[in-house]
């Protein structure tokens, strides 16, 4: 008789747990990196189970010596890479100085996206500008590749009378329509499924322009990544889902979000939806998955997963302090490096670029940024200078109800 | 003019909007080719084609965010939630982002979306499909909340919040889709085609958000109704014999206060009704309201008629609900106070 | 320069459709089914990924002439085969006698498993008796395998005096602890993650108990379905996900859950959990894969995900009319035929079995159905008989605060 | 006994609960090795073990619905949702299954979870770091809500919610984790531990769920707050030079009834505060009971003294923030009234 087995162990509850910790000896020996050039290209009507093995990979485009190989190579002119390098540059120094002016006292809050620049800076140069992306915020790269003036990003984190935002939101919580930037929510990954909501729009309009949608690994846990995937699945909208996996969420290692039981990317599988990983920190690779992402959406063959497999150099934001639970120098030994380094080496292999421009780039983006700063910092940094009392009660509605009138006037204001 | 009951009326509205403005667009669970479980929806995929009524996954969370999108690109959606006890996988999508994207972004992008919802009880379903919710999205700043009480108004209120340019959920009483129900549970619910608010204009027309009506004159006492509960209302002042002034609310979020102030001072009296359970219902909100603003011309102690405190329960759906006689007993005392 | 592309075609949106609708010829066509005995069996040990072509595949045990063939052959015990083909036949008979009284008007409500019942059944034996199910509203089977009286089932659905639910709960929404059968609810999903936890708990203990939950394939798309494979990849949990794809959520056809971009299977890959698509129509497939994924769970190697691939041969519940979306007939035509039907004629080609004992049976459970419902009738039906009103205001809380018990007496009851 | 602030009392009743009931444990974003944003669960997972105290993924509503499945196994889990402004996401799991699993099952499986989440303005947080969503939980009925507003109570109340047998969610105001904030914010925080309710015991003991405590005594008129309200209600009472007695609630629900009426029936006036948006607020549901239960002893209009209906401002936390002026002034005109 075949009756149901009883244990032979007693059962057990797994919590996963980084390799290290602070004190540790920094280890990523289990973290398996597939050599640049490695992976296919398949063609863009490719189906997803086709392309499955793409999810347990790694796009890679520069190698150990910088050199650009393999099918995934976009074969961008120097000219686009100096841009993209520009983007990265302005965008580490931005985030340098607003680090700093916190550290002042001179706003509240602030998060960098140190190490991971070229995702939202490669991704803007492979969208068109008029792509509308639904970014957290670690992409602010997107808003500086556009164009975005850096006074305005930097008034929103002031808070002050020039405040795009007009005083509500937190700082870094920008929003900008006319460059295709949704306004950043506080509330993790409700912006994944709005995405696809908006592709479907544009899809039902018989619009050309697409969605770019991303969500942090840890984030990933939330139910609006699976209505975003379902969704996409379902109605084959014309959006980039990106997924970047930055191994942290504030203390949690990527493994509290699944990441040690399989790849982020490969949860597209199980819709259908074609998915992709890609070193994050190679400028090359993220263009030329974006690229292909982009070219499918637009051909009406519907949503694309990316996983950008990158590092959080940088603490969470301002209130956070890695060295409690991460070794103290992670960051410096991931083992896919920096990514401005990596295409500034890439330039300087192929003969476009010198030591010297770089630090002339550095300069001017350290100057541009100290300009912008002191502009903004002339309107006034928090608490110096802010929009008028009145707007708090503005815009909860587009005309104010009589209630929310009566209580401006309750505060006489 | 055609006697419509409310889901025709609904059905109506939604086809006009959809014949007028090649933005707007519905979907939700079953309401394509099926036309929805309640019917609201049915012959609108037929007509104006599957991409503009069509069914969307079991996910309201995703519905919500999905008209979000839409609402940000510039559509303007109507969703239906099946039943109002199913909203709660979309609240957040709902509270933290349709309510608040424009003030967050200072007006650079907006949810104008609408959100249907069948509610409270009537079709013995239980906890999960009798539930009255509204004040759970009335304490949320940036949405509208309307509850129709009749097809006239179902239509005209229902074009206005399609067109309205914020997120408006509308609840709809399903003890009222197919009559008048008064809450005297044991006579047959009389169709709508014999009262004179199932007369309802095929075109377009709106019944403006935030306006109340007062559909019964009184001097005794006043009130406070909305859905189904008004036609109760009105059947409980009959059955106390209390000269009643009954207000429907119509539109709960804004709140028509001149319209309740105006009564309550006139009869210095108030009853306020819902079906919904009654700690931290709408009710409180109405009670501290009116206790606010007619103090000195309240003569007797604010009542709250209302489900109880506990889950709709499936057997005792008549205890629960707040009916006629509970009404009128609540109207006497408050003559009495 | 290599500018991004515009499109060369307007976007359009896709909104699937299934191939009949009522009027059409029925149309299975794009149904692929693999040959009975084709699915390869892999060691309970084995990783998610080097399984994950079984996701994608259908183990199949009984073939076309009614034989049990290949590795997932359960080899059950023709005693063990009759236990099961029972419970479906009590079941069957039932659900008619139960639909019969809600046309009659005795109840509000009711939900038949037609076609579906080898899933429940067949689980019911592969897992011990004190292992907790979460289950939908279509497990009945469950309560009838493990001996849970009919008759409270049935006064459960007359929300009688009786009524183990004590007149609170809508029809079929069943709870007995004591009989591993969690409550059920009428939001779909929540059992799912629910399950997660009570598995997660076994665990924490060191018990042996382990949890085998159910969601519809319409259901799949709500959150809770996310949340509860990312607990259960990331804790390891010893639970059995169980998606009963019975190709209809109301109207909505499985496309509408995202079901012809990839299986439900799938889903699993992505957690890197191992998953299983099974024929839900043959309960020595059902049998052979949830012994297997239960062998995995007792062990500590964590979660299994299966695909019950059947059909919903009955009307959504008695509010449904299936008549108005798709063709009349279609469920006599599903390719996979009747559960009941197919252990019964293997059982026959074994020698095990005949007409006359299937009639028997038939007759017995009848006749079983028939005595408990007159018991549960003479206590009463729907508005008949009734629990105490008082049970209204009882366990909202552990002990009932003032505020409630004032509502009471102000009821007057 | 030592001196506590409230992050260090609560961290005692997990550690006290802990160590007596193998049935307790704790996970929630964050929680484990690194012990949490506000360092609530700090030490934890050290002493007690890695799968007692853990991380859980960013999933609101699996973090709760774990917790219902282990509390249905027999367990009582004490889950942290990261800021209260992110319990969206599980509202589903904890107003339709938390809230109902005894009531639908009859007892046969309950939901003996605790969930804890700081609350309230306080760290220039804006919209989604700041929030006050507890009306929305206090309409549920199921669940009991609990805020403390001193490290004692909170000690005290947070065992005592282990303990209960029905799901607890308790608001912890985090303007006072490190002092007992007055709302006069140009001043400096003064510690806790120059504060008596800082005295908290080591070991176990509990403050009773539904019970209020009159923390001013006074005839003018009655102050009901809770959290942070209490310190700025006793400020303001001072700055208005008001006698006025003031009721910190603790529990919202059930809410202690009996303390409240015989407060306002002895003063005969009532000003109720909180940091939560106004409409639809517990200071409806407050203003509607007091009004019901003492309508015949009132002198004035219960005045409510709230954040306004809007989403909370970065740049306006000082203007949103019902602080002791407004407070006081409130108090002034009822008074007056
Ligand atoms: C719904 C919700 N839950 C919790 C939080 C608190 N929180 C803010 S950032 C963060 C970590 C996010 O990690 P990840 O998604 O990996 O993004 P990253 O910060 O690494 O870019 C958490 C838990 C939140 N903002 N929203
Ligand atoms: C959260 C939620 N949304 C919607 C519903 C309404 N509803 C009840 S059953 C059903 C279809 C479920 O389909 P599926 O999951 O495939 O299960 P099946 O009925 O086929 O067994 C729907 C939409 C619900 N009960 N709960
Ligand atoms: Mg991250
Ligand atoms: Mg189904």
């Amino acid at each position: 008789m075949n009756a149901p087995l009883k244990n032979t162990v007693p059962l057990s509850l797994r919590v996963p747990e980084p390799r290290a910790r602070p004190g540790d000896p920094i280890d990523f020996s289990g973290l398996v990196v597939a050599p640049a050039g490695a992976a296919p290209r398949p063609d863009i009507n490719a189906s997803a189970y086709a392309v499955r093995d793409l999810a347990f990979t790694l796009v890679r485009v520069l190698d150990e010596a910088n050199v650009a190989v393999g099918p995934w190579n976009p074969k961008l002119s120097p000219a686009q890479m100096k841009r993209g390098l520009r983007t990265m540059v302005v965008t580490r120094a931005y985030d340098e100085r607003m680090y700093r002016m916190q550290r002042q006292g001179k706003t509240s809050f602030y998060m960098k996206c140190t190490g991971e620049e070229a995702v939202a800076s490669a991704q803007a140069l492979a969208l068109a500008e008029d792509d509308m992306c639904f970014p957290t915020y670690r992409q602010q790269a997107l808003l500086i590749a556009r164009g975005y003036p850096l006074v305005d990003m930097m008034n929103q984190i002031y808070s002050n009378a020039a405040d795009p935002c007009k005083g509500r939101q937190l700082p870094v919580m920008y929003t900008s329509k006319a460059h295709g930037f949704f306004s950043i929510s506080g509330n993790l990954g409700t912006q994944f499924s709005q995405a696809v909501g908006w592709a479907m729009a544009s899809a039902y309009k018989g619009d050309s322009r697409i969605a770019c949608a991303y969500i942090g690994e840890g984030s990933t846990a939330e139910g609006d990544f699976h209505s975003a995937l379902t969704f996409a699945s379902v109605y084959d909208a014309p959006v980039i889902l990106n997924v970047v996996n930055n191994q942290w969420a504030i203390s949690s290692f990527q493994g509290i979000a699944g990441g040690e039981e399989s790849t982020f990317a490969s949860r597209g599988i199980g819709y259908g939806i074609p998915a992709l990983r890609v070193d994050g920190n190679d400028f090359l690779a993220v263009y030329a998955v974006t690229q292909w992402a982009a070219d499918r959406a637009r051909a009406n063959l519907g949503p694309t997963l990316i996983e950008h497999f990158t590092y959080r150099a940088a603490p969470h934001s301002t209130s956070d302090d890695p060295g409690r639970y991460r070794p103290v120098n992670e960051a410096d030994a991931w083992p896919l490096g920096d990514p401005v380094e990596r295409l500034r080496d890439h330039l300087i292999a192929s003969g476009e670029w010198s030591d010297d421009d770089h630090k002339a780039l550095e300069k001017e983006a350290a100057d541009l940024v100290r300009a912008a700063g002191k502009e903004a910092e002339a309107i006034g940094t928090l608490g110096q200078s802010r929009p008028s009392v009145k707007e708090m009660f503005e815009d909860v509605y587009k005309e104010t109800p009589w209630h929310i009138r009566r209580q401006r006037q309750e505060l006489g204001v | 003019m055609p006697a419509m009951n409310m889901i025709q009326a609904l059905n109506s509205a939604m086809d006009v909007m959809m014949t007028r403005d090649p933005n707007v667009l519905v979907f939700g669970e079953d309401v394509g080719y099926f036309g929805g479980v309640f019917r609201a929806t049915e012959g609108l995929q037929k007509k104006h084609g599957l991409t503009r009524c069509f069914d969307a996954p079991i996910a309201e969370g995703g519905i919500v965010a999905a008209a979000i999108g839409m609402g940000a690109y510039g559509l303007r959606p109507v969703i239906e939630i099946q039943f109002a006890d199913y909203i709660y996988p979309g609240y957040d999508q709902i509270v933290s982002e349709a309510a608040r994207l424009r003030y967050r972004s200072a007006g650079d992008f907006t949810a104008p979306l609408t959100l249907r919802t069948p509610y409270g009880g009537g079709i013995f379903g239980g906890q999960t499909h009798s539930q009255s919710p509204e004040a759970l999205f009335t304490h949320v700043a940036g949405i509208k909340t309307v509850v129709p009480s009749n097809p006239y108004d179902a239509k005209g209120l229902l074009i206005a919040a399609i067109e309205d340019d914020d997120p408006v959920i509308i609840f709809e009483p399903k003890r009222l889709y197919n009559g008048p129900f008064d809450g005297w549970h044991e006579n047959p619910v009389s169709p709508w085609a014999k009262h004179p608010d199932s007369e309802v204009p095929e075109g377009h027309y709106t019944v403006p958000l935030g306006k109340a009506k007062v559909v019964r004159e009184g001097n005794d006492l006043t009130v406070l109704a909305y859905g189904t509960m008004v036609h109760v209302a009105q059947a409980a002042a009959v059955h106390a014999g209390v000269d009643a002034e009954v207000i429907d609310l119509r539109t709960l979020i804004p709140i028509d206060i001149e319209t309740v102030v105006a009564s309550v001072k006139k009869t210095g009296r108030c009853v306020i009704v819902h079906e919904a359970t009654r700690t931290s219902g709408f009710g409180a909100e109405l009670s501290a309201l009116v206790q606010e603003e007619c103090f000195y011309h309240l003569e007797a102690p604010i009542a709250r008629v209302t489900g109880w405190d506990t889950p709709y329960p499936h057997a005792f759906e008549w205890e629960y609900f707040p009916g006629p006689q509970r009404v009128a007993d609540a109207m006497k005392r408050v003559m009495e106070g």
